[in-house]
């Protein structure tokens, strides 16, 4: 277990190495000048642009400049946001309880509401099936700021239930403002989840296992707890992990969508300025928290079937 | 004979309408006495898992079914649910041909030997101890220890035992076997069947056994039932049916099986085994038959008894002498 | 007389046996249907010239003449939504196409060359996967700015992966059928057998999984289109008319933000549910 | 007198010049920005969100108030004893908001900050003729020129002439302005806390020297809400008390609010149309009429300004004539009524020869103006025979337009929402001087920059303003930028609340200082 | 020397730590019939393909009419060359031809990669071989799912012998049929075997079959053959305990499974070695013991 565990680390620790050398030497290739932007749209004279290039270390080959700003990185400095004049990782830091506020809250949406109706779906084929079916597939559908739209216009301009902007401080206050937010960015999710609890389900509900559970005169109710739901959770546990990383991308629509500021709107806008290190910085961010979400997921799953932690050659 | 344990009568089951209706079981009637075992064989989609599972009330979806199935005089078809699950749970139990397939593989073994008597109410200790008695009597070593593992850490052969284990928890008085042994080697099927035929005298079970090979059917039953296309086609004791098989249908499998003591060669049959709703009028066996004759695909032929043997074939006196 | 029709049955009848008397399916067949006819014919078929601008008749209403009203600038919001349905539907289908292609080379050549290739190929795999979709899009727009190249060679690259590992699994799974190794019994080098017998075989669940990645595709094409990363005005597109639009929601106009919206997810529900609909009758076969 | 608006009948506006003043005090006043600040250094403070919020928390050397006149701030005094230099006697007993005290060491390293290319000040351009800055007694800093300026001084009054503590620079380093490192200046408000992507609070200064502009709020929370919709319904719902530059689509709904009133203010903004190739179609001036004859301005205006603006004849706007209120009137009739004639503007383009010809204009989803304006443009060539492509490009490189000439190339034209941070219409029209950085198209005219330095030189600003009313007459005849309309400051303000100027001087003046309670 | 079609000497085979194959020697003579038999995961399939070229042998030599076959094929021309040697027919009727293609096109494929012939002679050579197999017109025209598993096995069969190898292997071929189609099939085999020549290899673990199929006989155990001969002598005089054991296990009349058990248990104890090695130690891909005969209905 431990070496499986060291093995994946590494495989971690050696994508991102990757990722980032992917993402620095991308943006590297990128046209236009950086410090043209630094300068702000003033004039710019030829010494104000040497002085930004020297500052930003710009004229460094690009090898030195990547193992510059790595080694800055495992330090936790993630360089200084041209267009803020300040250090990333306080920008992102600033930014970060909002955007995991808004990803949990999400998440247990996500969670409860998909995990509900793919499994009274499951078992209730017929009108509730065909309904919930019909209601997940429209979900899965529509995009989040399609929904921001809908849910802002409906519930706090027309009804003024939810404030219409704000990540709101304290608790209760955080989780009245960010509940549209949420329900935008956790309604593709908890479409998807539904219908694959629902297909895991009746493909479980039709292995020969479950007639024989049944067939030993096992309630139906036990049978679906212990042998379809059970059973059913592998593949729930994986489309959870990429769930859980597609919601940290999503964020940045949605926030944008609602205004609110966490790391998402951070990366939108520093894209439309060029903000490259902020860029950077969140884009390794999102990558690691991918990487960490589908570790989590690999150690799930040998706990919920144990075929696979044989095979996986943990000692057991 | 006293009542029978088991008594089918005329069972019927056809697909409901729509696309796929179609019949699959016509008027099969058998009957399994206390501490006897019946064979059941067949080629493939004659109705024999149709017939074992519908004993546990057991039916494709969408089935209609008509005529009585009886256990204990209990009619299997109009319980209950409750009562249903009860039966299951105690007086009827059924081992399946692939235990990979039937065994939860994401369960310990202990929760698949336990599952049945813990939903009748008995607690987990109890039912522990019990599974490991269990375990231990179909001869599996360290039952303690086999209770925690999984199915996967264990071969085909003994994951049958585990199987039949689970069966014996209820402590069933019907045993229905459906192809325990097909998906097993030569060499473990016998030490699994001589399991099944220890336990069935230890506890005088009654057991239904099916199978498609004609051999093991003859090597361990008291009474042998051959299906062919849904129906019933002939019954006998196992040394009659092999000795002087009534039906041409059983005659031909038999003839077709390589023997192992024998020079003569397999004779085929010529066609292809049909299934019931594949059939036309008159008897189904007729347009493979070597002895048909122009009314056998006329008249449906009824069972009759002859010499203690049940033939359903027009002709099955004429043939006697051949 | 006869050939006509025979032959326009011939040219439907996939199409037909895919619905099976479905209604759902046979809609979206017909929403798809009306798409690529929109799509194609949007010259023709729509009421006005859509960068047509009006300012005086700004964020009117739906009227006889603008069925669907018009946006900020006076345009027509139902014709922009016909010629939407152009990058609506060609974003989408490059990044499917280009993905798909990506994603059966990758697949087949990790399961059939297996071994080190295999590894290394599922590796690379690996890596693209942790890039999800829209991030890579947003880092390639910012490195090489706005339109709808970046995103769609991103999208494209960040799709690949879910093609290629459904392909490689689904052709390790073929692989072990008998079928594949008595061509290799036969002689048959391995790129016949990957192209003539592999890849037709599991062609309907990758062309399932391509209907499906559409829709997501388009989702997120849109999105990008939303921030104002992808289709850039004054072309009309759905995502960028969103964009446009929602400024007016506050003007109490609505369709031209709403129009698009709901024209998004029709176009998607239509594709997963053909989708879905190949991938059932993939499932059935494979009962049989 | 009130200027009514004629967007169109329910679209018309009114000039307000200011609101009623305070009544009295208000604990909390909550204010929203439409971005948050990238920074609150002054060299970098260029823009609507971080002026608004410096305007009250640091002072400049001179003022311009309200009413756009230009008065003394930190300088008590200000002297040009030539035409190239600039002497300021230094306000004694000011206190920086640690408590220090203001002295000429102060001024002059806040200055030459911008002279620093190290620091790549956005104010660079303010400071372009300046030689040197130097203390020349211990209250007194002159500044020497390489050529007259008379526009350095008036910029003083902008975050060109801000004073920071050099203590506090020093100690700060890069971090200064940030929400780490603060700001130290004087202003009615200190900055008190920075909650990095959601608010900046400010707190009254008790030791402020000015007390005609004593705080009656405690404490002024600017939180930053950048989509527009939301900017709007917040104001509505009162979630907050009042903002500056309202956007337009909210217009309707706050005019609807009975919460809280919508002002309309002065302002120096105008709408603008810049031809950024003269070597290109563009390049006939017969061209740039047409297309300005052609356009649908009282469409553009009710479209992209939801009626808020005012067809303009000069790419500056009469509000930037603030030093010459009442002579601006009389030079901006004199100037040729713009009407639309589209037949005529096709004529044109025959004569010109530019029939069919390409021009290509740069749009953007970075505000919903450009598009339309973008489109009215496209279908206005097309009216008189040019045909106009729309080039979509990013809101950096839309920013770039302004920036660097390299992102220039290919495109004909730009749309341009300007305003001059003085009351001096020089501002906008030195622009147009050969080599000037904002002089995008390139324009020269030898007559035309004569007038500019001309202009610069003369510090009586009667004289001045006859100057450069010549230069506007020049600058509209040869179309050097395609005048659109003009658009008022706007102000929503919460009916609990009252006291803040409606004007766009809110910039550089401490509008917190009069904002109290309404009874 | 030539008279042998198939000559293996010293074949071996291990799958990671796992020796499937053990040094496994045995000669197929021109148009004989060999029976390999014994338990599930003994390494039947694995010598088989082996044989085709399937799997590559850690060592030992695998020769057909002389020419050794054992190193990896090279080329188009050894491909094909090799494809005429040796030929197999699949335990799988359902899952053994690609569904997409007709079972003439099927035939056809294979004459058309392997003999340069006109178009005419090739549907001729088809029809003749489906007509071989008793497969008529009607099948011929008929995708694999319109079929029985019988006449899919016949299918299978007419594709082998499209390129006329001297030797078919046949992995359990008539094992997921049922036992009236598998008669026919067996006569099938044999009349092929006549009138053509070819040499038989059947991989199986029924041994009733293999005593009226096969001339010669060789058991592996565990990967080792233990016990090889005429199958006649072989049956009738088993000497290694393990053919004794297989040869009781074959239920009939007078069986004794009880008996069998324990003869099990003690062989197992005799040759140190558990008779149910827990399956962890076992291959994940393989199940050893289940039989993969997934009988589906024939519709
Ligand atoms: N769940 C079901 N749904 C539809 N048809 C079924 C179902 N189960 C069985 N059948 C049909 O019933 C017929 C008999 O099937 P059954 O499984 O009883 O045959 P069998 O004799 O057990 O064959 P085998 O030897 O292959 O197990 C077949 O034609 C089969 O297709
Ligand atoms: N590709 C493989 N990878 C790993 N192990 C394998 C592989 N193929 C076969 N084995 C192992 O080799 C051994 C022999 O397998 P083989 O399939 O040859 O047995 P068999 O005699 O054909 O058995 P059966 O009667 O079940 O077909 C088994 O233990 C199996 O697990
Ligand atoms: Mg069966
Ligand atoms: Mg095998």
């Amino acid at each position: 277990m431990a070496r499986f565990l060291l093995r994946r680390v590494a495989g971690i620790v050696a994508t991102l190495i990757a990722t980032s050398f992917a993402i620095f030497g991308s943006v590297h290739l990128a046209p236009g000048d950086p410090a043209s932007f630094l300068l702000g749209g003033r004039s710019a004279s030829p010494a104000a642009v040497a002085a930004i290039r020297a500052q930003y270390h710009l004229d460094d080959p690009f090898l030195v400049q990547y193992v510059k700003w790595a080694g800055g990185v495992v330090t936790g400095d993630f360089g200084r946001s041209a267009q803020f004049r300040q250090d990333v990782a306080g920008l992102i830091m600033a930014r970060l309880p909002t955007t995991l506020w808004l990803v949990g809250y999400a998440g247990l949406l996500i969670l409860i509401v998909g995990l509900a109706l793919g499994v009274l779906a499951a078992l209730r084929p017929g009108v509730v099936d065909r309904l919930v079916l019909i209601g997940t597939g429209v979900a899965t559908a529509t995009p989040s700021f399609v929904a921001a739209m809908g849910l802002i216009s409906l519930f706090s301009l027309q009804l003024g239930w939810f404030p219409a902007f704000g990540n709101g401080s304290g608790f209760g206050d955080r989780i009245v403002h960010l509940t549209l937010p949420a329900a935008a960015l956790s309604l593709t999710f908890a479409g998807l989840l539904a219908r694959v609890t629902r297909a895991a389900m009746l493909e479980e509900l039709g292995r020969e296992h479950v007639e024989v559970a049944r067939s030993r005169g096992i309630p139906g109710s036990r049978v679906m707890r212990q042998h379809v739901l059970r059973n059913a959770l592998g593949p729930i546990t994986t489309v959870i992990g990429t769930v859980v990383a597609g919601l940290l991308v999503a964020t940045s629509i949605v926030e944008t969508a609602f205004g609110l500021s966490g790391v998402g709107q951070l990366l939108v806008g520093s894209v439309t300025v060029k903000d490259f290190p902020v860029v950077q910085a969140v884009s390794l961010l999102v990558v690691l928290a991918f990487v960490t979400a589908n570790l989590i997921v690999d150690l799930l799953h040998p706990l919920i079937d144990p075929r696979l932690s044989h095979a996986k050659g943990g000692a057991s | 004979m006293t009542t029978p344990l088991l008594e089918i009568e005329n069972l019927n089951v056809q697909l409901a309408a729509g696309k796929a209706a179609r019949p699959i079981l016509d008027g099969v009637s058998l009957h399994v006495a206390q501490g006897e075992t019946v064979g059941l064989v067949g080629e493939s989609g004659s109705g024999k898992s149709v017939t074992c599972r519908s004993v546990l009330g057991l039916f494709p979806e969408g089935a209609q079914t008509c005529g009585s199935l009886r256990l204990d005089g209990n009619d299997v078809l109009t319980m209950s649910p409750t009562r249903l699950r009860e039966l299951r749970r105690h007086d009827v139990s059924m081992v399946f041909q692939d235990p990979r397939a039937s065994i939860n593989p994401l369960r310990r073994i202990g929760d698949f030997v336990t599952e049945g008597i813990r939903a009748g109410g008995v607690p987990r200790k109890d039912a522990l101890k019990r599974a490991g008695e269990l375990l231990e009597s179909v001869g599996i070593r360290d039952p303690r220890a086999a209770l925690r593992r999984y199915p996967h850490e264990f071969s085909g052969g003994m994951l049958q035992r585990v199987m039949i284990a689970g069966a014996l928890a209820g402590e069933p008085r019907l045993l229905l076997a459906d192809e325990p042994t097909t998906a097993l080697d030569v060499t473990t099927q016998a030490e699994v069947i001589s399991i099944l035929t220890d336990l069935r005298t230890e506890r005088a079970m009654g057991m239904l056994f099916v199978t498609h090979d004609l051999e093991l059917a003859a090597a361990i039953c008291d009474r042998v039932y051959v299906m062919y296309a849904g129906r019933i086609v002939e019954t006998q004791s196992a040394d009659g049916l092999f000795g002087r098989p009534r039906h041409p249908y059983t005659a031909a499998l038999l003839a077709s099986t390589p023997q192992l003591d024998s020079d003569r060669p397999p004779r085929s049959v010529p066609g292809r085994p049909v299934s019931l709703a594949e059939t036309s009028p008159g008897c189904a066996f007729a347009v493979r038959c070597a002895h048909a004759r122009p009314r056998c695909t006329e008249h449906e032929p009824v069972q009759r008894e002859i010499d203690g043997a049940h033939v359903a074939c027009l002709r099955a006196e004429e043939l006697i002498n051949d | 007389m006869t050939v006509l029709p025979i032959h326009r049955r011939k040219i439907l009848a996939p199409l037909t046996r895919l619905a099976e008397g479905d209604k759902l399916v046979t809609a979206a067949l017909a929403v798809l249907a009306v798409l690529i006819i929109a799509a194609l014919f949007a010259s023709l078929i729509t009421p006005h010239d859509p960068e047509a601008i009006d300012l005086s008749a700004a964020l009117s209403g739906s009227s006889a003449d603008h069925l669907l009203g018009t946006d900020q600038s006076g345009r027509d919001v139902l014709s922009r939504l016909i010629f939407g349905a152009q990058t609506g539907l060609l974003g989408p289908l490059l990044v499917v196409a280009i993905s798909t292609v990506l994603g059966m080379l990758l697949g087949v050549a990790a399961a059939w060359l297996g071994g080190a290739v295999d590894s290394l190929l599922s590796r690379t795999m690996d890596f693209i996967f942790s890039f999800p979709a829209l991030l890579l899009a947003i880092i390639l727009v910012a490195v090489f700015g706005v339109g709808l190249t970046a995103p769609v060679i991103a999208m494209s690259i960040a799709y690949a992966p879910y093609v290629g590992r459904l392909v490689r699994s689904v052709a390790l799974q073929e692989m072990t059928r008998p079928y594949i190794q008595a061509y290799k019994v036969q002689g048959w080098s391995g790129w016949v057998i990957c192209l003539r017998h592999l890849l037709p075989n599991i062609a309907p669940l990758i062309l399932a999984q391509s209907a499906i990645n559409f829709g997501y595709a388009l989702m997120d094409l849109a999105a990008l289109s939303f921030l104002g990363f992808g289709v850039q005005p004054p072309t009309a597109d759905w995502g960028a008319m969103i964009n446009e639009g929602s400024a007016a929601l506050l003007q109490g106009a609505t369709l031209p933000a709403l129009a698009p919206g709901v024209a998004i997810v029709i176009t998607v529900v239509a594709f997963s549910i053909v989708g879905e609909a190949i991938a059932d009758r993939v499932a059935r076969r494979e009962q049989r | 007198a009130p200027r009514a608006g004629k967007g169109g009948g329910s679209a018309a506006f009114e000039i307000t010049k200011d609101t009623a003043p305070a009544k009295g005090t208000v604990d909390s006043v909550t204010w929203s920005l439409y971005a948050e600040p990238q920074s609150l250094d002054y060299a970098y403070a260029f823009d609507y969100s971080p002026n608004t919020v410096l305007a009250n928390v640091c002072e400049q050397l001179m003022r311009i108030t309200p009413d756009l006149k230009l008065e003394p701030g930190l300088a008590s005094a200000v002297a040009s004893p030539d035409p190239k230099r600039w002497v300021y006697t230094i306000r004694s007993g000011v206190r920086f908001h640690d408590g220090s005290t203001l002295t000429a060491d102060d001024v002059v390293a806040s200055l030459r900050r911008h002279l620093d290319p190290k620091v790549g000040s956005y104010w660079v351009s303010a400071f372009q003729n300046v030689k040197s800055i130097e203390k020349t007694g211990p209250m007194e800093v002159t500044v020497h020129l390489r050529k007259p300026d008379q526009l350095f001084n008036e910029e003083m009054g902008t975050s060109a002439g801000s004073i920071e503590s050099a203590a506090f620079l020093a100690k700060t380093g890069a971090g200064y302005g940030t929400p780490d490192g603060g700001v130290n200046c004087t202003g009615p408000f200190t900055l008190d806390t920075w909650q990095k992507g959601q608010s900046i609070t400010l707190k009254k200064y008790d030791g402020y020297w000015d007390t005609t502009l004593t705080p009656k709020v405690n404490t002024v929370k600017n939180v930053f809400i950048q989509d527009p919709s939301a900017r709007v319904n917040t104001m509505v719902a009162g979630e907050v008390d009042g903002g500056y530059l309202v956007p337009a689509t909210g217009f309707a709904k706050l005019r609807a609010a009975t919460n809280g009133t919508l002002y309309f203010g002065p302002s120096t903004t105008a709408v603008s149309l810049i031809p950024t190739n003269l070597k290109g179609t563009l390049g006939d001036v017969r061209v740039r009429r047409a297309l300005s004859m052609a356009l649908d301005r009282e469409g553009i205006v009710k479209a992209a300004a939801a009626g808020g603006g005012t067809p303009a004849k000069a790419p500056a706007a009469i509000g930037a004539w603030g030093i010459a209120p009442d002579a601006a009137k009389g030079y901006y009739d004199k100037l040729p009524a713009i009407t639309r004639d589209v037949a005529g503007a096709k004529k044109l383009i025959q004569e010109a020869g530019a029939a069919g010809k390409k021009i290509v204009m740069a749009t953007s989803t970075m505000s919903p103006e450009i598009s339309v304006i973008a489109n009215a443009v496209q279908s206005a060539g097309q009216a008189v025979g040019l045909q106009v492509e729309l080039k979509a490009v990013a809101p950096d490189a839309y920013t770039a337009l302004f920036s660097d000439p390299k992102a220039r190339e290919g495109i004909d034209l730009v749309m341009t929402i300007w305003y001059d941070s003085t009351p001096d219409p020089l501002e906008f029209y030195a622009n147009l001087q050969t080599g000037a950085f904002p002089n995008y198209g390139g324009y020269s005219n030898p007559e035309y920059d004569a007038l500019v330095d001309q202009a610069n030189s003369q510090a009586d600003p009667s004289a001045r303003t006859a100057t450069v009313a010549k230069l506007q007459e020049i600058a509209v005849r040869d179309m050097v930028w395609i005048p659109l309309y003009e658009v008022p400051h706007t102000m929503f303000l919460n009916n609990r609340v009252t006291g803040a100027p409606t004007s766009i001087a809110q910039l550089q003046y401490p509008w917190a200082a009069r904002l109290g309670s309404a009874g | 020397m030539t008279e042998y079609a198939l000559e293996v000497e010293g074949l071996r085979k291990s799958f990671g730590g796992h020796v499937a194959v053990d040094d496994v020697s045995f000669s197929l003579r021109l148009g004989g019939s060999l029976a390999i038999v014994g338990e599930s995961g003994s390494g039947k399939t694995t010598t088989a393909r082996m044989l085709v070229g399937l799997e590559r042998p850690d060592a030992g030599r695998i020769r057909v009419g002389g020419r050794d076959r054992s190193a990896a094929a090279r080329g188009r021309a050894t491909r094909l060359a090799r494809a005429r040697e040796i030929q197999m027919v699949f335990q799988d009727p359902y899952l053994s031809l690609d569904p997409r293609i007709t079972v003439a096109e099927c035939v056809e494929e294979s004459l058309r990669l392997h003999f340069a012939l006109s178009p005419r002679q090739r549907r001729a050579r088809r029809d003749a071989l489906l007509a071989r197999v008793g497969l008529g017109e009607r099948e011929a025209d008929a995708l694999p799912r319109r079929l029985s598993g019988g006449q899919r096995q016949r299918v299978a069969i007419a594709r082998a012998l499209a390129t006329e190898p001297k030797v078919l292997i046949l992995d359990e071929a008539t094992a997921a049929l049922d036992v009236s189609i598998q008669a026919q099939i067996l006569d099938l085999l044999a009349e092929i075997r006549r009138d053509t020549g070819v040499g038989y290899l059947f991989v199986t673990h029924n041994l009733a079959l293999v005593r009226h199929v096969a001339d010669d006989i060789l058991v592996l155990y565990q990967g080792r053959v233990v016990e090889s001969g005429p199958t006649r002598q072989v049956l009738s005089a088993p000497q290694h305990p393990y053919t004794r054991l297989l040869l009781h296990s074959v239920p009939r009349h007078g069986w004794d499974p009880a008996q069998i058990a324990a003869d099990r248990r003690a062989l197992a104890a005799a040759l140190q070695e558990t008779p149910n090695p827990p399956a962890s130690t076992e291959s994940p891909h393989h199940a050893p013991d289940t039989n993969p005969t997934k009988r589906s209905a024939a519709q």
